[in-house]
């Protein structure tokens, strides 16, 4: 009995002594998995996720409360991005629907009041007091901020044209 | 000489720990789905194997037997094997980040992997020589770091297969190694 | 090593395919010269690199060769009149590219008179700067006439910068059913010569290695007979071997050395330009010509007359066939139709397409010509290694695929996505008809998309970042000027700190 | 749009095919066993031809049931193009000629269902469907898929009739012992086990003959040696096949059993036995040159086809069954996705790691 408990005390003792130097030299901080995914996101802070910004998405994803698709301004190359990143197999079909779309001014309806360019996280819209806006359409991530801003309905989001550069091959029928 | 390479040969081949004795299934099936995985866990599996199969000879021949403890066998070398898997966790995380995240669960999970405390169990029973426990120990690591590899391999090809949906996923891997532990058989009674 | 040598030999080429060339009669047929046709339309990107912008006005009149729109950028080319008239509109026109989609031209239209605007030639050429040769040829709008359209000029300047030591002239013209080059080379042999030469002189290449299928015996003929005497252009007769019109499988059977991934053939010290570049290099200098035309091939199955058409630039596929002699049945059985070669071709939706400077032929074919056996469905891949074996760039065509078809783009660049040419020798030779060149063009698309997906969220990002940078100065700027009008009492109403509207990009 | 047809879909290029096509190629293999086929039957009578259609019209009844099931389109396109009634063929090949009837169907089940239906068909299995039956039939009915008899040719008086062949293939008559046989393999294998050794045993008077394309026991495609070598040069010859994987096979079980048989031949059988026995040479030209359980590349197979060779002589050799390359076969089959991976052809400008060649080796002087 004391044989008993003597010898398993003294493995236990050996062992731990072994595994807490292995431990010191061995140590590795733990990743800063939040902080990477923040760098990867958009960061315009849009909040169409839901999130009280990039971080916050940041942190729901890193912590497995978010989907990594969650983010509509990054898009399906975004989720594809984060899902490597995590390890994860993600659902992108939610995201490969429609094409991105952006914010376009309908000329005869905007009165210039500004209120839309206030509101845009990229600075994508152009424009003095009453003069007609416009959008950039490099710099417009697609958030939809402006639009309920609008109070003539003059910004409408519209599928990005098809241009021959961004032109893809349709993928084969499947046999 | 022969007679230890005939060991190593007929535990890694003929005696597979996995396609013929059914031992470590679970991490066979979980962690193949990539072949770098695979190999890394295979990696980690037989250093963890073979450590473990000699540090267990030692426990149980100079501290369990002479004291008459052989009812604690058991226990202790679930101990003995899970402080090898703890240092070899913190190896592979510190040596290898990638590697640590894609094996992620199935690495703290050596320890209960039934292929390792088999073999040490198989090698008291057996009542192997320090020497050739440690070469059975590799041995059959050896097997099962290769049907890992065979099997990753497989599954890999398996994954690009248009399979039926109904034998999607884990039905069609269970039978793939069914069909290789069938190609196995072909080593039974192999005898030089 | 000498055995290793002659088992090579025996071996032969290994990559590529030989389909039957289809290259007979039209090949043997004289070339006839379209008239010009009413309206012309002049896609203002004809070429790789910026697009060209318009110089004219709509209305103004242009002579026959006058310039109407003017490169743009590092890498670009300027497009000319093909004849005299009168510009009627610079708008969008039917690009020849199988989405149908349009690009911006430039439309003219014919006064019939077809006269000149003053060229300025050169009778020494031989005595101009290399310099010099490489501005005639960009102000002339040369562009490679092989089919990838790459401005001239850009190559030659950039082979005398990088000291090339050896020219190749690529007289392969391995794609089947087209035969302008085989016919410019019979034509013009010492013409093109002479291009050469130019081109030696503008790089300050020592040699010129001109290499032509041995399925062209009069064309190599007449290349010989052109050269003789001039040491430092060679004819070499290569095996009919598709794709050995390829720049890296013509510069490897030609010289033994391989073109490095991801390198250009300058890297190892060659450039490959195309005998019908030759040519319009040699008009664009002695001549002052721009390229207004060029040669090409109407063939197919359905074309009524075969054969090779000199025809101005921006000249509709539609009004070469007809003048060619329509179409059998006028158009029934009409499977595809293709501006190119059957090989790399792209199939277009409708003829009312222009040609432009990369338009090497214009195919109607049926469906026997198509699928081989007609009717031929896509069928599981069999893995029969087929499309290894055709591979020229030692390419996994059925690993890629089986990746793309599952949607994992990335896993397929392993495999040597990036490293393809979409010669099409793996669809060519697939038993199960699978579209193996789709499936790579649609994941190059897919995976440039994502690219300019992150470079766009970058630049997001970065933009984000300044705007929070400009709110901040200016809650700053603010607070500052309260705080300087509570100094202040008495200048009250002064002035504002805010600006009257925002103004986020001052540049 | 205009008078000629509407185009559609963009499709990509190549507007041009070179005509071939799965079913030309299965085609193609099927010619090349009709030698072989026609011999064993001659050989082995009623019985054997019975045995061989079942075997194949059962495939290509699990093929259609199994299509049927997984709710395929193209159910009489996949049936014609012919792939199921070969690896019927083939498993035929390897079957005791004179097998009971019920060995066809579970045969046929294994290949069809379980070897390459539950994978998802054609190209999708990761096994060689036929082998796969012929191990799982071995191993699950060991003693009818082992009884061999002696070969009468159906020109001799005592061969079955057609209505006595339909019978032994269906009611298992008990076999007259004069009938009853044993492979070459199968002796040797037995008479070692008992102490004698190949000295010995092989003199006996009952020892089976090696010879060319003599009548002897064996499976099937067996005592064809020479044929089915035959049937594989002609798809040498129509580039259906590769030289590699089927020479590898020949030379991985040659070059040991030569050194084995210089060094000690009571132990160890010539390489003209090993050659001619079992079904190495169906397995080297047929079933190691199976599209899609092999390597892709040349190199690959050069590796699988050495594999299988030197594990077939290994199996005969020292394992328990007299009969290895089916088992070697399987075992390669499992190993071929590591060896696509890791033997891959070097691409153009690229050395064979995949890293770009050096511009700095030196170009065109």
């Amino acid at each position: 009995m004391i044989a008993a408990i003597l010898s398993l005390t003294l493995l236990g003792a050996v062992l731990g002594a072994v595994l807490g130097v292995a431990n010191k030299f061995l140590h590795v901080e733990s990743s800063a998995l939040a902080g990477e995914l923040i760098e990867m996101m958009p960061g315009s802070n849009c909040g169409q996720c839901g999130f009280p910004g990039c971080s916050g998405a940041a942190a729901a994803i890193a912590d497995g409360t978010a989907s990594p698709a969650c983010c509509p301004a990054g898009g399906k190359t975004l989720a594809a991005q984060l899902a490597a990143k995590l390890g994860v197999a993600v659902d992108l079909s939610g995201l490969s629907g429609e094409g991105p779309k952006i914010a376009t001014v309908a000329e005869e309806l905007c009165i210039g009041c500004c209120r839309c360019g206030k509101v845009c996280p990229t600075d994508a819209i152009l424009g003095a007091a009453r003069q007609i806006h416009d959008v950039l359409r490099e710099a417009c991530t697609g958030c939809a901020s402006c639009v309920e801003k609008c109070p003539t309905g003059a910004l409408v989001m519209r599928p990005v044209p098809v241009t021959l550069q961004h032109w893809v091959m349709p993928k084969p029928l499947a046999a | 000489m022969s007679e230890f390479i005939l060991l190593l040969l007929s535990t890694a081949l003929v005696n597979n720990v996995v396609l013929i004795k059914f031992l470590g299934l679970c991490p066979v099936m979980g962690v193949s789905k990539s072949i770098d995985s695979a190999l890394g866990m295979g990696m980690a599996t037989t250093f963890v194997i073979t450590l473990a199969a000699g540090a267990s000879w030692m426990l149980d021949n100079w501290l369990l037997a002479p004291l008459g403890l052989g009812y604690l066998r058991i226990l202790t070398f679930i101990l003995v094997i899970a402080a090898v898997v703890q240092f070899t966790e913190m190896f592979v995380k510190k040596a290898s980040p990638g590697l640590y995240g894609s094996l992620g669960i199935y690495l703290p999970l050596i320890t209960t992997n039934c292929a390792v405390l088999g073999v040490a169990l198989i090698n008291v029973e057996q009542k192997f020589s320090l020497f050739k426990s440690l070469l059975y120990g590799f041995g059959s690591a050896l097997g099962f770091a290769v049907v890992l590899l065979i099997f990753a391999g497989l599954r890999e090809r398996v994954a690009l297969a248009r399979v039926p949906a109904a034998f999607a996923g884990a039905p069609v891997a269970f039978i793939a190694i069914s069909l290789l532990a069938l190609s196995f058989m072909g080593f039974s009674g192999l005898n030089v | 090593m000498k055995f290793m040598k002659l088992f090579r030999r025996l071996k032969g080429i290994g990559w590529g395919v030989h389909p039957a060339d289809h290259k007979r009669p039209a090949a043997d047929a004289p070339v006839r010269a379209m008239p010009v046709s009413a309206r012309l339309y002049l896609p203002l990107q004809q070429h790789l690199g910026g697009p060209a912008r318009p110089v004219v006005l709509v209305g103004q009149k242009v002579r026959k060769g006058e310039l109407l729109a003017e490169a743009q950028g590092a890498v670009s080319a300027p497009v000319h009149a093909p004849t005299s008239g009168v510009v009627v509109a610079v708008t969008e026109v039917a690009a020849p590219h199988p989405s149908g989609l349009t690009l911006p031209a430039i439309i003219l239209e014919a006064d019939g008179l077809d006269e000149w605007t003053e060229l300025r030639g050169c009778d020494a050429p031989f005595a101009l700067s290399a310099a010099e040769i490489g501005r005639r040829v960009a102000a002339a709008g040369v562009v490679g006439l092989g089919g990838a359209a790459f401005p001239s000029a850009v190559k030659l300047v950039g082979a005398a910068r990088a000291r090339v030591a050896a020219l190749v002239i690529n007289g392969g013209e391995c794609e089947p059913y087209l035969s302008c080059d085989d016919r410019l080379m019979r034509d013009s042999a010492p013409a093109i010569v002479d291009g050469i030469r130019l081109m030696l002189r503008a790089t300050g290449a020592g040699r010129a290695l001109v290499g032509i299928e041995d399925n062209k015996p009069e064309a190599i003929a007449a290349m010989r007979a052109a050269v003789a005497g001039i040491g430092a252009v060679r004819i070499h007769a290569v095996p009919a071997r598709y794709p050995m019109g390829s720049e890296k499988q013509l510069i490897q059977v030609l010289t033994g050395i391989e073109v490095p991934a991801d390198g250009r053939p300058a890297d190892i010290g060659v450039i490959v330009h195309n005998v019908g570049t030759a040519l319009a290099v040699r008009a664009a200098v002695r001549e002052g010509k721009p390229l207004i035309s060029r040669l090409l091939t109407v063939n197919g199955r359905c074309a009524n007359r075969p054969g090779n058409i000199e025809v101005r630039i921006g000249t509709l596929a539609e009004e070469v066939i007809a003048f060619a002699g329509g179409l059998k049945g006028d158009g029934l059985g009409l499977a595809r139709r293709v501006i190119g070669g059957p090989m790399m071709g792209v199939q277009i939706p409708h003829w009312r397409v222009p040609v432009v400077k990369g338009t090497s032929g214009i195919l109607a074919l049926d469906a026997t010509e198509v699928d081989g056996i007609a009717g031929r469905e896509t069928a599981p891949c069999i893995r029969c290694g087929s499309c290894v074996k055709a591979c020229p760039m030692g390419l996994l065509p059925l690993e890629m695929s089986a990746r793309i078809r599952n949607g994992a783009f990335a896993e397929a660049i392993p495999f040597g996505l990036k490293d393809c040419i979409a010669c099409g020798c793996c669809a060519y030779v697939c038993p199960s008809h699978i579209p193996l060149v789709q499936y790579f063009a649609h994941a190059k698309g897919e995976l440039a998309g994502q690219e300019r997906d992150r470079l766009r969220a970058e630049a997001t990002k970065k933009m984000a970042r300044q705007r929070q940078e400009r709110v901040e100065r200016e809650a700053r700027e603010k607070a500052e000027a309260a705080a300087r009008r509570k100094a202040g009492r008495a200048a009250a109403a002064g002035k504002q700190g805010e600006p009257a509207c925002f103004n986020p990009r001052p540049d | 749009m205009n008078a000629d047809a509407p185009t559609g879909r963009p499709v990509a290029s190549p507007h041009a095919h070179g005509g071939s096509s799965v079913g030309r190629t299965m085609f193609r293999v099927q010619m090349a066993l009709v030698p072989a086929t026609l011999y064993g039957f001659w050989l082995f009578g009623w019985p054997s031809f019975f045995l061989w259609l079942l075997t194949v019209v059962s495939c290509l009844g699990f093929e259609a049931i199994s299509l049927k099931l997984a709710g395929g389109t193209r159910i009489k396109a996949t049936l014609l193009d012919g792939s199921a009634a070969l690896t019927g063929w083939l498993l035929a090949m390897t079957l005791p000629p004179w097998a009971p009837w019920w060995v066809a169907p579970i045969g046929g089940f294994i290949a069809i269902v379980i070897g390459k239906q539950v994978f998802g068909g054609l190209g999708q299995n990761v096994f060689n469907p036929a082998m796969v039956a012929r191990v799982a039939l071995l191993v699950s009915f060991p003693v009818p898929l082992t009884q061999w008899v002696t070969p009468l040719p159906l020109t001799a008086l005592a061969a079955p009739g057609f209505v006595d062949g339909l019978r032994i293939f269906l009611t298992r008559l008990p076999q007259p012992d004069a009938m009853a046989s044993a492979s070459l393999l199968g002796y040797s294998k037995t008479e070692m086990l008992r102490g004698i050794d190949l000295l010995h045993s092989l003199a006996g008077e009952h020892a089976p003959a090696v010879s060319w394309i003599g009548a002897r026991s064996g499976s099937f495609g067996e005592p064809a040696s020479l044929l089915i070598l035959g049937g594989g040069l002609y798809l040498l010859a129509r580039g259906v096949i590769g030289w590699h994987a089927p020479l590898a096979v020949l030379a991985g079980v040659a070059i040991p059993a030569a050194i084995g048989h210089a060094a000690d031949p009571a132990h160890y059988l010539s390489v003209q036995a090993h050659l001619l026995s079992g079904a190495l040479m169906l397995g080297a030209f047929f079933i190691a040159t199976d599209y899609v359980t092999s390597p892709n590349t040349a190199a690959g197979q050069i590796v699988f086809g050495l594999g299988i060779g030197l594990l077939t002589w290994v199996i005969r050799s020292y394992g328990g069954y007299p009969e290895g390359v089916a088992f070697a076969v399987l075992l390669m089959n499992a190993l071929t996705p590591a060896i696509d991976r890791f033997i891959r052809p070097r691409a153009l400008g690229r050395d064979r790691k995949g890293k770009a060649l050096d511009v700095a080796r030196g170009g065109v002087q």
